[in-house]
């Protein structure tokens, strides 16, 4: 069965050729196919799943044919089968497979139909190619690939300004993160000569660990742009202008993962660059901080959802800054159902208002009460927030558990204090979310209440089987805690931290014995208390102040106004990105021509100037209290922003010049070697 | 020293054929003016000599002796410039072409290709001349001439592969004695009759004139061109239409080879052959009228373009056959 | 003689070239380009590619440069004449080429060149006939040479599309 | 036989200027005729290698390069012609806005 | 077909945006204006966006010397209206005046009115398909024609002693009766001519360059015509059947035979096909007017001075250019008290617009030289 | 083609019988002439013909002397109405008569195609009073307003293109007026340049 993994990618360019080269006469026939499409991908990954799980295990390379040869360099098109990708596959395949069935019934009437599912196939495809490739060049490919998918499907209506825009932002700055990519690409080349994974991995024991680190930052800008981190997060919020199936798909389950995966993926080369993962820890808390802080007052019902997509992706990176990667795969695993689950949760309630004003469609305010109206929805709705939450045992808390449980005990006290502040608040704003959509009077507009029904079986069924995953998505493959089934799975694939020779290894024999035999002790039994005690305690606030008090959140809102509309305006990084790019202050623009040189200097030294500077900030950080770290994101992104302000001065002269540069900078590298 | 010597016999060919060539041009221009006069019920220049006979150098006297008018908001350099770059390209050619199995200045391996490079630098005097003049007629007549003149270049290119399939060579004189026995224009009359069609829209003469059309734009892109500028100008339009005659002789008519029954020299048949066509040249000229621009586009990509490609597909599927 | 040609052929070269870039009269420019264009035919013809010279030319000086003639005259040059010439981080940018020529120049004096090889060509034609590189061309190189075709294709569609006028719905 | 390195230096030259062409102007126009220089300088250099090798593959390069001048040149062109006609302007670094 | 074809591409040039017109001035010494005519045009590229004319040039205020010289003066001046065709003019304006009185004219006046009359149109066809042809790039017809239309120069010398402006006609009849000489030339003219005729069909009816040139150009329908007030051969051009010879007969017209030409697309190449008919069926008059030319006296008798009764006229004829017409008011002296000059050319001048406006510029040409104007006449 | 042209026209175009024209004019004489025009214009315009007549019963002179205000709705009405069809403006112009109380004279030739008549319409109007225009009726009438307008210098009201059409721009006066001055400098009063370029 593993043979036949190059079939997995087939069916999607079966589907896109069809659907590309005949959109016109296949018109709505064209998501029925994508949709078999996907679903025998599906069928190939269970079958090669099954064999994986049940049977082989191990790690199988399906060589298909050479693909580029230059000199000592050569890159084959092959595909990598091991317990990772698997799970991987399993993910992408699965959820894509239920969403391209959601998206039938969604996108029914839409002129756009057959483009729509040839994107999406064009998008399976290329995950595809990003999970299975058994080297960087193949997965950039379909890193690429799915950016470029993401563009499009963003842009889908594109005769939407808003959306247009959107697209054009998640491109952008996705392109931001693939240079950094690329450059990792090119170094890792550089220090082992190949790009196939196992040779690189071979190779990855003889790193310096400051090499390593090198290589492990610059893949990881790729992450943060890929992943929506701090500060490349800003994409994934305006993404939501996409059609809603695509969110779930590609927002929530599959692409914003591809950066988890990768790292995932290059484990052992993390592993010997320390600095790299104390800085991969401290941005992902952050994230995973400032994501949630800002889904705490927003009012759109999907940018809550993206926001909450970048608090978890914010835990899964906390987890692989802290050495977990297993939990931080375990809980992609699990997100990708809630997270899908509450995605197509909010569809199905935005397909239902879509007889209400345009601007109110999406906006909580103007819903509630629809408990009654959708039934299906909301349940499972629930189960999704109750699953993100970390209520056990839904499928959440097994993973967000061990994540915290693991910076806990490699010590990084900070990383952990914020993950569990994020935790609570996710928990708040999940079921302020359910409360406003769901409970309480039904503000939605009076023309639009007769139309509210519930969506047709095309979209409750992928509900109700993501429901159902979600449930047991979590205890099945994770209990016990610490030493699940995926532990011992996935153990093959993942690089161990090492003992000795690192800033934090009082935990490190902690955390190698969790991942290999389970934590004992009051230690664990405290945390998965007060995990449990965070999310319950944060659903009781939401359902103090939406259900019990309703007056209370106008009382904070008055009492905290400065800081509501700071959180409302996402802490105003857009209109400071805004600002640098187009109205850039003009006398400091004066003042700082003089300075061309010095300004191109440091847009050339920026990529390692990033790395001195975040990892000074990680020092200090580490010392800093919550309150102190809110505060100090903020000034860190403006921080960002204005080194980044320069690499975008938007005339071509300015960039090519820095490519000059690059030419000098590569002759003096022959001349002085 | 036979380095010396050498150069020294290439310069006296150089010279030789370029003052040879002007004074055919001039007098081509008497032949024209006289050809159609006759067809058109007049006599032609009769004062100055036998029959009108000096009239040429007349006219090149008076031109000489012209004023020598540069607008005043015109590019000088350009506009100076331009006439030369007509010229220039025209008298270039020369240095390829075989005027008899003996007679010719060099002959290269890629002769025609060097002809057909060569002779597409003309169409930039022409653009620089119509810019330069800072003049609207000029500007329209120009930006025509260059967008003929560029189109009819790929006809041109295109047809003469054809032979050039049958020849196996771009060596001119390769080419003529590849038709030692049968002239080329009987295997590929379609390449031909494109060639020709195409020589004159390149050489701007009847019916494809427009580039000129003294109806419409006064004088196209040398309206503002006087004294001797204008007559470089024309001095190029009739070299080139030599040239492109000469092409015309070599591709397709056999050269300077004649039938052998008739004991005539090389440079007798060239002679005889050359004036043949141009007098198709002013004969088209005295009867045809003007296309319009749109038309002569539309003739040339709508028609001749699949004409001639067929044309070489066949020569092509023709040749593996029976060759 | 060769080499003296070459210098002749390389020199007016950068001087042509070193006008073109500095010239504020787009047409001048083009035009400076276009004479860059002959002495690099001549200096292709040194090196044996006569074929490649007379392709330079024809195409090159014969239509590209033509098409720039074209559009230029379609825009306002003299508008263009009168403005500021030169970029802001000219300067710099300046000083970065010099370093950078210097740079070459010191990788040139590293590099060492073996003899020159001798044409060995089976077909008996000489080197840099057409015959030569029509050999080379629809054998080895062929796939690439579909592919310059559909770029070309591409390229002109591209180019119609962008530079059609845009017509109000 | 003229030296390989001349060709080189000659290459070498002329790319230098192009590349300073490209990056001093404002003019649009300038920048892609400098732009058509580079291209020919490495031209140069791939005729001398051919001459040197004595291979015709860096002359077939060159046809290769020349197609790729005309594709640059008709789609350079037709960007300058719709951006002369929306904004009257040909100077780069006064189109900055990074959308159209 | 080509018609709706062009429709459709005028609709689309005029929602273009963006693009700065071209304005051109062609004339007043443009040599295919045909005289002092000054065309400004603005183009979009090749194609004309917009036109005007300006004419004027040669304005000689010759209705207001009409004002203030005797019935008899006036003739000569009419020669310089249209003066490719002369004797016409001069016909229009004595067959104008006569309506005043009830003269009886005698028949062989009438004859060799009408004779003259078609000579005088041969001669205008003529220079028309000379300049025409010339102006569309065939040069060769120019010549042709024009050795033709020396002939008929010749003729009206021979007649009357002038050769472009002849001064042909009294009032009453003629001034005196023509010589022998020249019914016996008009005879070899009129054998000679059709074969002449014939040559000019050979350069131009089916040569496909002159077709592609002249067919589809420059369409005007009937209705378009009767709306622009084009008259002669244009009107004809586009279908309508109407000849003032036949509409309102003069002179011998009653007696005649002939056939009214007419086209069917109203496009440039009807317009020329037309006149070519006019050419042979003007031959065909002439020849019927040889055939039965009565004897007798060539003018009947008229008072010493012309005054004619108080009242107003107006009389017009079929001019080579159209419809060529006088309005005179009498006030019962000597002078005319208005005259008015219905001038076909300026007339069909003022449609100029209405057929370039989409055309391309070598149309432009074309259409002005298919129109056939006379700027003498337009300007008067 | 052209022989086609000719086989048609011979059809129906052989030499007009002279009798029958005679027999026309006859019963011509019979009735006034116009006398059935007038009762088309009248059957839409009751009273608009102020005066009617005729140079000799010629029925090609039938004139009609109309109001000012009512001409376009009656030319409009002459050009439709099935029994009159004037589809073509023959002439437009004026006659000033310095002496009389209107002392301009609007005059409009019209013809038929389908009757194969003619008819004149006048206008008189006072110095000074605008016209409306009929370039909306026939657009011939475009130019010759404007050489109206050149000559005698009366304005037309909604006329799209109102300029000198033969004199110059910068002319002073209107020659065809009967208080010209026909010698002497006097005439050559030339006013400020007002130049009107198209599309402006």
């Amino acid at each position: 069965m593993i043979e036949l993994a190059w079939l997995i990618p087939v069916f999607p360019v079966i589907g896109v050729l069809i659907n590309g080269l005949f959109g016109r006469h296949v018109g709505e026939k064209a998501g029925p196919i994508a949709s078999v499409m996907a679903g025998l991908s599906l069928l190939v990954v269970l079958g090669i799943a099954s064999q994986m799980i049940f049977g082989a295990g191990g790690s199988h390379t399906v060589p298909l044919w050479t693909w580029v040869e230059a000199g000592s360099f050569s890159a084959s098109m092959s595909f990598l089968i091991d317990p990772l990708s698997t799970i991987m596959l399993l993910v992408v395949a699965g959820v894509g497979f239920l969403v391209h069935v959601y998206a039938v019934g969604y996108m029914h009437g839409d002129p756009g139909y057959p483009r729509f599912f040839t994107y999406l196939n064009l998008f399976m495809l290329s995950m595809f190619l990003l999970v299975l490739g058994d080297n960087y060049l193949v997965m950039f490919v379909g890193w690429e690939g799915v950016g470029l998918c993401s563009y499009l499907l963003i842009g889908f209506w594109y005769e939407k300004q808003s959306a247009s825009d959107a697209g054009k932002k998640a491109f952008i700055v996705n392109r931001i993160g693939d240079a950094g990519f690329l450059l990792g690409m090119f170094l890792i080349w550089t220090l082992t000569g190949s790009l196939t994974y196992t040779e690189v991995f071979q190779a990855a024991p003889e790193m310096s660990a400051a090499m390593a680190s090198a290589v492990g930052l610059l893949l990881f800008v790729g992450a943060v742009g890929k992943s929506a981190q701090i500060p490349l997060y800003v994409w994934l919020p305006d993404a939501m202008e996409g059609p809603t199936p695509v969110s779930a798909l590609i927002h929530a389950a599959t692409m914003v993962t591809a950066g988890v995966y990768m790292v995932a993926r290059t484990s052992p080369i993390y592993v010997m660059g320390p600095d790299a993962m104390s800085v991969i820890a401290i941005v992902g808390a952050l994230t995973g901080l400032f994501a949630a802080s800002i889904g705490l007052v927003q009012n759109d019902i999907k940018r809550v959802l993206a926001y909450s997509t970048v608090s978890q992706l914010g835990f899964m990176f906390m987890a692989l800054g802290v050495g977990a990667f297993a939990a931080g795969i375990f809980h992609l695993m699990t997100h990708a159902f809630f997270k899908g689950l509450l995605f197509l949760g909010s569809g199905s309630v935005i397909h239902a208002l879509h007889h209400a004003p345009e601007d109110q469609q999406q906006d909580m305010r103007y819903m509630g009460g629809l408990k009654d109206k959708m039934p299906v929805t909301y349940w499972t709705f629930l189960i999704g927030a109750v699953a993100i939450a970390g209520v056990p045992p839904l499928a959440g808390f097994w993973s967000k558990d061990e994540i915290l449980a693991n910076a806990f005990f490699t010590g990084h006290y900070t990383v952990w204090i914020m993950g569990t502040v994020a935790a609570f608040m996710t928990a708040f704003y999940m079921f302020r979310l359910i409360f406003m959509t769901f409970h309480g009077e039904m503000r939605v507009d009076h023309h639009a209440r007769e139309h509210i029904h519930e969506s047709p079986a095309t979209m409750t069924v992928p509900l109700i089987i993501l429901a159902v995953l979600s449930v047991i998505g979590g205890v099945i493959p994770g209990f016990p805690p610490e030493a699940g089934w995926i532990h011992r799975f996935l153990a093959p694939s993942l690089a161990k931290v090492p003992a000795g020779g690192h800033a934090t290894d009082q935990g490190v024999h902690l955390m190698n014995a969790a991942a290999g035999g389970g934590h004992s002790g009051p230690a664990v039994v405290l945390l998965i208390i007060l995990a449990i005690a965070v999310a319950v305690g944060g659903i009781a606030l939401a359902w103090h102040m939406y259900v019990r008090d309703t007056e209370a959140p106008n009382r904070l809102y008055e009492r905290f106004r400065g800081l509501y509309r700071l959180l409302l305006e996402k802490y105003y990084i857009d209109e400071i990105y805004q600002a640098c790019i187009v109205e850039p202050t003009y006398k400091l623009m004066r003042g700082l021509w003089t300075f061309d040189a010095k300004v191109v200097d440091g847009a050339v030294n920026g990529s390692s100037l990033i790395t001195v500077i975040s990892s000074r900030f990680s020092g200090i950080f580490d010392l800093r209290t919550v309150d102190g770290a809110v505060n100090g994101t903020a000034s860190f992104i403006r921080f960002f922003s204005q080194v980044f302000k320069y690499l975008q001065s938007g005339m071509v002269q300015n960039y090519l010049f820095v490519m000059l540069l690059g030419i000098f900078v590569m002759l003096s590298a022959y001349l002085f070697r | 020293m036979d380095m010396a010597l050498e150069v020294a016999v290439a310069a006296i060919k150089i010279f030789i054929v370029v003052n040879v060539v002007q004074l055919v041009v001039a007098y081509m221009i008497y032949v024209e003016r006289k050809v159609i006069a006759h067809a058109q019920l007049r006599l032609g220049p009769m004062r100055v000599g036998w029959h009108g006979l000096l009239q040429p150098i007349a006219d090149g006297l008076k031109l000489f002796l012209k004023e020598d008018i540069v607008p005043d908001k015109a590019d000088r350099i350009v506009f100076v410039l331009a006439p030369v770059m007509v010229l220039v390209p025209a008298l270039v050619v020369y240095a390829v072409l075989p005027f008899s199995a003996t007679f010719y200045i060099t002959q290269i391996n890629i002769g025609l290709f060097f002809v057909l490079a060569i002779s597409s630098l003309g169409v930039f005097g022409v653009v620089m001349a119509g810019w330069a003049s800072n003049s609207k007629y000029s500007l329209l007549g120009a930006l025509r001439s260059a967008a003929q003149m560029l189109s009819y270049e790929i006809f041109l290119g295109f047809s003469v592969i054809g032979p050039l399939m049958l020849a196996g060579s771009l060596n001119l004189q390769e080419i003529v004695h590849a038709q030692r026995d049968v002239w080329f224009v009987f295997y590929q009359p379609v390449a031909f009759i494109v060639f020709f069609v195409a020589a004159l829209a390149e050489t701007n003469r009847a019916p494809f004139d427009l580039p000129e059309a003294e109806t419409e734009l006064v004088a196209g892109f040398h309206t503002e061109y006087s004294g001797m500028k204008f007559a470089f100008f024309f001095l190029a339009e009739y070299a080139s239409m030599m040239v492109i005659s000469t092409i015309g002789i070599v591709l397709f008519f056999g050269g300077w080879e004649g039938p052998d029954f008739i004991p005539l020299p090389g440079f007798v048949w060239y002679c005889l052959k050359l004036g043949a066509f141009m007098f198709v040249f002013i004969w088209l000229r005295a009867t045809l009228p003007r296309y319009r621009y749109d038309q002569l586009m539309r003739v040339g990509w709508k028609f001749m373009f699949p004409l001639v490609m067929l044309n070489i597909f066949l020569t092509g599927f023709l040749k593996y056959l029976f060759l | 003689m060769e080499i003296y040609f070459f210098y002749m052929f390389a020199g007016g070269m950068i001087i042509t070239s070193l006008l073109m870039v500095t010239r504020a009269n787009v047409i001048h420019a083009a035009l400076l380009l276009v004479l860059t264009f002959f002495f690099l035919a001549g200096v292709f013809v040194l090196a044996g590619a006569e074929f490649l010279a007379a392709v330079q030319i024809l195409l090159y000086a014969g239509g590209i440069m033509v098409l720039y003639l074209f559009s230029i005259m379609l825009m306002n040059v003299e508008v263009a004449v009168r403005m500021r010439q030169w970029h802001r981080q000219g300067v710099v940018v300046f000083v970065a080429v010099v370093l950078l020529g210097l740079q070459i120049w010191a990788v040139l004096g590293e590099v060492e060149f073996a003899a020159p090889k001798q044409w060995e060509w089976s077909l008996g034609a000489t080197p840099g006939n057409v015959e030569a590189i029509g050999a080379v061309l629809y054998t080895k190189f062929l796939f690439p040479f579909e592919v310059a075709s559909v770029l070309l294709l591409a390229a002109m569609i591209g180019a119609i599309v962008l530079a059609k006028r845009r017509i109000e719905r | 036989m003229i030296p390989m390195t001349h060709f080189l230096v000659l290459g070498a030259i002329l790319f230098l200027i192009g590349a300073a062409g490209v990056l001093m102007r404002r003019n649009a126009i300038i920048i892609l005729l400098s732009i058509e220089l580079m291209l020919n300088a490495v031209n140069v250099t791939f005729v001398g290698f051919s001459r040197h090798l004595a291979d015709m593959t860096g002359q077939v390069f060159g046809i290769f390069v020349i197609t790729v001048a005309a594709c640059e040149a008709a789609v350079g062109l037709a960007i300058l012609i719709a951006l002369n006609r929306d904004r009257t302007m040909v100077n780069v670094d006064e189109v900055n806005l990074l959308k159209w | 077909m080509v018609g709706v074809a062009n429709v459709s591409r005028i609709e689309q040039q005029s929602t273009l945006h963006g693009t700065e017109e071209l304005v051109i001035n062609m004339g007043p010494q443009h040599p295919s204006t045909h005289g002092v005519l000054r065309v400004i045009l603005k183009l979009d590229g090749e194609t004309v966006n917009d036109l005007d004319c300006d004419i004027g040039y040669l304005h000689r205020g010759t209705e207001k010397i009409g004002e203030n010289i005797n019935y008899t003066m006036f003739i000569p001046y009419t020669d310089r209206l249209d003066y490719i065709a002369a004797p016409s003019n001069n016909l229009a304006w004595v067959t104008a005046v006569e309506k005043f009185f009830d003269w009886e004219i005698p028949m062989r006046a009438q004859y060799i009115r009408s004779m003259v009359g078609e000579l005088s149109r041969i001669a205008s066809h003529l220079l028309w398909l000379a300049t025409h042809a010339l102006d569309i790039g065939a040069m060769t017809v120019f010549l042709w024609c024009f050795r033709e239309r020396e002939m008929v120069l010749d003729l009206f010398e021979t007649a009357f002693g002038g050769r472009l402006t002849v001064n042909a006609f009294r009032l009453g009849g003629l001034h005196e009766d023509v010589p022998d000489k020249f019914l016996q030339l008009t005879q070899e003219f009129a054998d000679i001519f059709p074969s002449r005729v014939d040559d000019y069909e050979t350069l131009l009816t089916n040569n496909r360059i002159w077709l592609q040139r002249t067919r589809d150009v420059g369409i005007i329908s009937a209705e378009d015509a009767m709306d622009l007030g084009l008259t002669g051969p244009i009107i004809r051009g586009s279908g309508v059947k109407w000849d003032l010879r036949r509409a309102k007969p003069y002179a011998a017209y009653p007696y005649l035979d002939f056939v009214v030409p007419i086209g069917e697309n109203g496009d440039i190449y009807d317009r020329y096909l037309v006149r070519i008919e006019e050419l042979r069926q003007s031959i065909y008059i002439i020849q019927q007017c040889l055939e039965q030319l009565p004897g007798g006296p060539v003018s009947c008798k008229t008072p010493r001075t012309i005054k004619p009764p108080e009242g107003e006229i107006y009389h017009s004829i079929e001019n080579p250019k159209g419809e060529f017409g006088f309005y005179i008011v009498s006030d019962g002296t000597t002078t005319p008290y208005r005259v008015r000059i219905r001038p076909p050319s300026f007339i069909n001048l003022g449609g100029l617009k209405k057929l370039c406006v989409g055309q391309l510029v070598a149309d432009v040409v074309a259409i002005i030289g298919s129109i056939d104007i006379v700027l003498g006449e337009c300007d008067r | 083609m052209p022989d086609e042209v000719v086989e048609n026209s011979e059809e129906t175009n052989g030499a007009p019988d002279s009798e029958e024209s005679a027999e026309e004019i006859a019963e011509a004489v019979k009735t006034p002439p116009g006398e059935d025009l007038k009762e088309v214009v009248e059957s839409a315009f009751p009273g608009a013909v102020l005066e009617q007549s005729a140079y000799e019963d010629d029925e090609d002179e039938a004139t009609f002397v109309l109001d000012v205000d009512s001409i376009v709705a009656v030319c409009t009405h002459l050009r439709d109405h099935g029994d009159a069809l004037f589809k073509l403006l023959t002439d437009l112009t004026a006659a000033h008569y310095p002496e009389a109380e209107d002392p301009f004279e609007m005059l409009y030739h019209l013809y038929s195609f389908e009757h194969n008549r003619r008819l004149r319409l006048k206008v008189r109007i006072k110095e000074g009073r605008a016209v409306p225009t009929v370039s909306g009726v026939w657009t011939s009438a475009d130019w010759m307003e404007r050489e109206v307008y050149d000559l005698f210098g009366i304005e037309f009201e909604g006329h799209p293109d109102l300029r000198r059409i033969l004199l110059p721009d910068n002319w002073g006066s209107h020659p065809m007026r009967k208080d010209y001055p026909l010698e002497g400098r006097g005439e050559r009063i030339y006013t400020k340049p007002k130049r009107k370029e198209i599309g402006e």
